[in-house]
């Protein structure tokens, strides 16, 4: 029965991807992307990877979906590129077609019994006193990749305030609608934002043993952010505000401070200290939390509009 | 049980794929907007009932964050596309206290 | 043929679409959508190969998992930063207009 | 007693389904978009209640059921909203089109200057 | 365990927090200082490379790979990122000392030079950089990638001008395209092979392990690659991204950010690569790189823009490297040595003269108000050290001597000349008579008699210095031997024996 579900999940996610591709209107492609996020959420739990499905659910369709749904406004109604020649359609068919089943072969010919790193982990993750292993990979095991993504938030960050028309990127982002919110959307935003942000906080607390952790209590808290902002509770800060740009530099710096403190405690960068390990990552957990709240809230947001003449 | 619950699941899934797709054809964005609420309300009806199917009970935090989620892609749909009405044109409100 | 499987097939198939989309879509919005498809079906690659890697007491392996998050957190950067860079390329492009057009009525 | 728990859930979760299946055929039937909001959001309201019911029985702990209950919750509260929002932009739509009918609306602004 | 590695990928990191929270003046400044640290950082593993005669490792968090992830410093990564050190430093330099071509911005801020955003940048490009040739695990050099991309898209659209807004937008969507293709490969791998670990990941496939999964997967990460390389076909994105871009931001992007998916492709094929599939890889680089070479040298000598030919140069130089390949995977030994430190060299002396290029042109730009040929006669007497930092960069391109590009041209036509590929040897002459062309085209249009009076302005002496000193830097790498340079075969093959404790 369970293979049932798995195919109609699996059908339903194809059809909601190629609705995507082949629907012409950006609008409603933007609304298929949405419902392709949700669907491809309920798939990570099937795989078993709650942690991802959480990250999915949060991002790939919560988030993701106010960035693009915001970028079709902006656009022009009639896109000035033309269409691709017609002509090619079988053509680059054909290609997607080899491509996705040369691939589907590959996958199928993976070895048996798949190689694996789970029995390392549940070795060397006793010794960090977390429960859940993708937190242990994430902030204790290839603590490296976590920190330099941090590092690309922020990052990318920069490039959209690099867009700014103010050189010097002051400012606050423009609004995310054109005219004062509905009395529903303030509603929501008033009632919902502080349940969310119990919710970001759960998330957070239970990530070191449960499913759960940073990336998906930051994902939630802009989430909730972002509420506020569309239902004008909040005004969006300007960017040069000195407390948001330590709380943009909190995580990725908090962490690089961890792991430099690791040679003194630990021995080695990015170790932490013997017998405190589990303190230290919710700590850094905590600040990671903060920064990816408020940088994925504010990349949500774009460039800021420059100085405000007062 | 087991069973019986994924088969509910299944069900939830094809009743939203039919709304969802007779809503696709017929409809303008809104409506295509009030489909993919409909699908994430039939989510977390599948994820809820996936959680005993499975065993999981770390399944329920994905249903709650995809019930505290499904009013953002509507609020930003409005916020992007909410038509301006005939007396808009001042500026945004200044934020409450 | 496992639900885990199915799962393979369907990143395959995931991807053959986002290929399709890249080489297809009329304009930028398009193809970053098209990205994003492409980029799920690798990672529902990966979690078909942390699923069949399932051992230990997990239900999946972790450490792909753990790469998955860092991706789509990666993902979800470049789709914004292509967004934000479309935004202000129609705003450029459209003052450029507005600006032609003024020079041609005078 | 696990016998009678199971027979409740499957009750519960079927007449859950039925009311899902009711709300797509509305959704499918029903012309406006209003009335679609108002069949889909009534609908899967107490579809989703029922099956949340059903699926008490079968928490692993009270936490659980808790939890079940705030999701049941939380999903009320976000599709009333949503409801209202998304009835509230038809409105204005309506308003709008009026508006443009009667000659004095200015042109809906599509970007930002 | 050195520390040194540790260091290279997080000093430039530190550099952010005085840009994003003090004022500008105070955060540049900080910027170069850590610039100039990261100089000193790279100099010093090279000199511990070659002092201990073997690679250096770190194992992060004190977990070895496969479970954690290793850091490995061996000759061919350190003298690659000693080079990009450098020039990351003299273009921080450059652009720090004069306003470029951003008119608008530095009216804007008061002050002169790049606004702070370049250097947060120019600092993330030197650590993604030195974790792209410092990681051994493949999904920390997807990392690595996207970093370089977060860095280097931004760069191109600096100005915010159309132009530059719809070149960063192709860029991005080109580089995305690459690092999904690199990612399914990497993800075969990991379905393959249940590790990431390049040195232990060479050892289970020099038995042949993972049949044409892994070909496949080897190929998608280099066609990943290519794309983030601009490595023909999949070089349309270059040209405009690197041409319409500041000066400074020119520079390091045609110098140093290509150069990271060019290091990575080699260490794909030269070291994860059983010797067998890499000798059937290779001829298919070469072609790509000869294809290369030959079509967009005839682009780059019909160009009217100064920084279109130089861009399109970049995309020429880019397959010399490529005809490396099919030399280096010969079990010839010397002769493949030969190769492999031919193609090296090459890497570093491009990067160097292309540096000085770029910025060389910028600066006649700047002084001209314009960068169209047509209107360049004359330019010498304006901007003379300007046009002396082009001609001798332009040097190392046409593989004359005494510079870089000539002993890497030498070695590489010794290398095929020896092992009877005749055709690479031909378009390694070919490929020096195009940008022999192109070079002397712009050199002669600057010296000639101007056709109308010239403008009353000065190049900026101080920053065309900068720019020559680059230029005269691709020039002391053509003081190298003809032969193979022991260095850059410190630490190979890969393994992690004797690297970590």
């Amino acid at each position: 029965m369970s293979l049932l579900f798995d195919a109609v999940l699996c059908l339903l996610l194809l059809a909601g991807a190629l609705g995507v591709v082949a629907t012409g209107a950006a609008r409603a492609a933007v609304i298929a992307f949405i419902g392709y996020g949700l669907l491809l959420g309920l798939a990570w739990v099937r795989l078993a990877a709650v942690d991802v499905a959480l990250t999915e659910i949060a991002i790939g369709s919560g988030i993701s979906g106010v960035v693009l749904l915001r970028c079709v406004r902006a656009l022009p109604a009639t896109p000035k590129a033309p269409a691709p020649n017609p002509l090619l359609r079988p053509l680059a068919a054909m290609v997607s077609i080899a491509i996705a089943v040369a691939l589907g072969a590959a996958v199928l010919a993976l070895p048996e019994p798949a190689p694996s790193r789970a029995a390392d982990v549940a070795t060397a993750l006793p010794a960090t006193d977390l429960g859940n292993p993708v937190t242990g990979v994430l902030l204790v095991f290839r603590a490296l990749d976590t920190l330099l993504e941090k590092v690309v938030l922020l990052l990318s960050l920069v490039g959209v305030w690099a867009l700014s028309r103010d050189p010097a990127c002051r400012g606050r982002p423009d609004p995310l609608s054109l005219e004062p919110a509905p009395a529903p959307s303030a509603f929501l935003a008033r009632v919902l934002a502080p349940v969310g942000v119990l919710v970001g906080l759960y998330l957070l607390w239970a990530g070191a043993d449960h499913p759960g952790g940073a990336f998906q209590s930051g994902a939630v808290l802009a989430a909730m952010g972002l509420l506020l902002v569309m239902g004008d509770q909040i005004r969006i800060p300007a960017t040069q505000n000195r407390g948001l740009r330590l709380m943009l530099l909190a995580g990725p710096f908090g962490f690089l401070a961890v792991g430099f403190a690791g040679w003194a405690t630990a021995g080695v960068f990015l170790g932490y200290p013997p017998g405190a390990e589990k303190a230290v990552i919710i700590a850094v957990e905590v600040a990671i939390t903060l920064s990816i709240a408020v940088t994925l809230g504010l990349i949500v947001l774009g460039p800021p509009a420059g100085e405000e003449r007062s | 049980m087991a069973d019986l619950l994924f088969a509910a699941a299944t069900l939830l899934l094809l009743l939203a794929a039919a709304g969802l797709a007779s809503l696709w054809w017929a409809g303008n964005d809104l409506d295509r907007m009030l489909a993919v609420q409909l699908l994430g309300a039939a989510g977390i009806a599948v994820l809820l009932l996936l959680t005993p199917a499975m065993g999981d009970s770390s399944l329920l935090d994905t249903a709650l964050l995809l019930a505290l989620l499904a009013a953002l892609a509507a609020c930003a749909y409005r916020a992007a596309f909410g038509p301006t009405r005939p007396k808009a044109g001042r500026p945004p409100a200044a934020p409450r206290p | 043929m496992t639900g885990v499987h199915l799962f393979g097939l369907a990143g395959a198939a995931l991807v053959g679409c986002g290929v399709y989309g890249l080489l297809m879509a009329p304009g930028a919005l398009g193809r970053i959508l098209a990205f994003n498809i492409l980029g799920g079906g690798v990672f529902l690659i990966f979690g078909v190969v942390a699923r069949r890697g399932a051992g230990a007491g997990f239900g999946a392996d972790p450490v792909p998992q753990a790469l998955v998050i860092t991706g789509i957190v990666v993902a979800f950067c470049a789709t914004a930063l292509a967004a934000a860079l479309l935004v202000r390329l129609s705003a450029v492009d459209a003052e450029v207009a507005r600006d032609g057009e003024k020079e041609k009525e005078t | 007693m696990s016998l009678l728990a199971s027979a409740f859930t499957l009750v519960f979760v079927a007449a859950g389904i039925g009311f899902f299946a009711a709300g797509t055929l509305g959704l499918v039937r029903l012309p406006g978009t209003l009335s679609r909001i108002h069949a889909l959001t009534k609908a899967d309201n107490v579809g989703l209640a029922l099956i949340v019911l059903g699926l008490l029985p079968q928490a692993a702990s009270v936490l659980d059921a808790a939890k079940m209950v705030a999701i049941w919750l939380l999903a009320q509260l976000a599709s009333g909203a949503v409801a209202q929002v998304m009835a509230e932009a038809v409105m204005a739509e309506a308003t709008l089109a009026e508006a443009k009918d009667a000659g004095d609306a200015a042109p809906p602004e599509e970007s930002r200057p | 365990m050195s520390a040194l590695l540790v260091l290279a990928i997080t000093a430039p990191l530190l550099g952010l927090v005085p840009l994003l929270l003090l004022g500008p003046r105070t955060g540049e400044r900080a910027a170069l200082g850590m610039l100039a640290v990261n100089v000193a950082i790279t100099a010093g593993i090279a000199e511990r490379v070659a002092q201990g005669g073997r690679a250096l490792g770190y194992a992060v968090g004190g977990f070895a790979p496969p479970l954690g992830v290793g850091l490995r410093a061996d000759g061919f990564a350190a003298a690659m990122m000693l080079m990009a050190a450098l020039v990351l430093l003299f273009t921080g330099l450059f652009a720090m000392t004069g306003p470029g071509d951003m008119t608008r911005k530095v009216n804007a801020r008061g002050s002169a030079g790049m606004p702070s955003t370049f250097f947060i940048l120019l600092l993330s490009l030197a650590c993604a950089l030195n974790l792209a040739f410092l990681a051994q695990d493949l999904f920390t050099l997807y990392v690595a990638l996207e970093l370089l991309t977060f860095a280097a898209v931004p760069l191109v659209c600096l100005e915010g001008k159309a132009g530059q807004l719809s070149a960063a937008l192709t860029y991005l969507l080109f580089a995305l395209f690459g690092s999904v293709l690199y990612l399914l490969g990497v993800v075969l791998i990991y379905g393959l092979f249940g590790t990431l670990d390049i040195a232990h990941l060479a050892g289970l496939m020099a038995h042949g392990a993972g049949g044409w999964t892994a070909a496949a997967a080897l190929a998608l990460m280099s066609a990943g690659l290519m794309a983030k390389a601009a490595l023909f076909p999949l070089h349309l994105w270059l040209p405009p991204a690197h041409s319409g871009a500041p000066p400074a931001a020119s520079a390091v992007l045609s110098a140093v950010v290509i150069k990271a998916p060019l290091f990575l492709l080699v260490r794909l094929w030269s070291d994860l690569a059983p010797l067998p599939l890499a000798q059937v890889a290779g001829p298919v680089f070469a072609v790509c790189g000869a294809a290369a070479i030959v079509f967009c040298g005839v682009v780059a000598l019909a160009q009217e823009r100064l920084k279109l030919l130089i861009a399109y140069s970049t995309a020429a130089q880019i397959g010399y490297l490529c005809l490396m390949f099919p030399l280096a995977a010969s079990s010839d030994g010397p002769w493949s040595a030969l190769a492999w430190t031919g193609g090296t060299l090459h890497l570093v002396s491009h990067a160097l003269s292309k540096a000085a290029m770029f910025l060389a042109a910028g600066l006649i730009a700047e002084t001209m108000g314009h960068d169209r040929l047509s209107g360049l006669g004359g330019v010498g007497r304006l901007a003379p050290v300007s046009v002396a930092a082009f001609g001798l960069g332009g040097l190392s391109l046409m593989g004359l001597p005494p510079s870089g590009g000539f002993v890497a041209k030498v070695m590489l036509l010794t290398s095929a000349l020896q092992q009877g590929s005749w055709w690479i040897a031909t378009v390694v002459l070919v490929g020096g008579l195009l940008a022999g062309g192109y070079v002397l085209r712009v050199v002669v249009i600057a010296l000639q008699h101007p056709d109308s009076d010239l403008p009353d302005v000065r190049e900026c002496r101080w920053r065309a210095l900068i720019a020559l000193a680059l230029a005269f830097g691709a020039m002391l790498v053509g003081f190298m031997p003809l032969s193979p340079l022991p260095f850059l075969e410190i630490g190979r093959p890969l393994t992690w024996e004797s690297v970590l404790p």
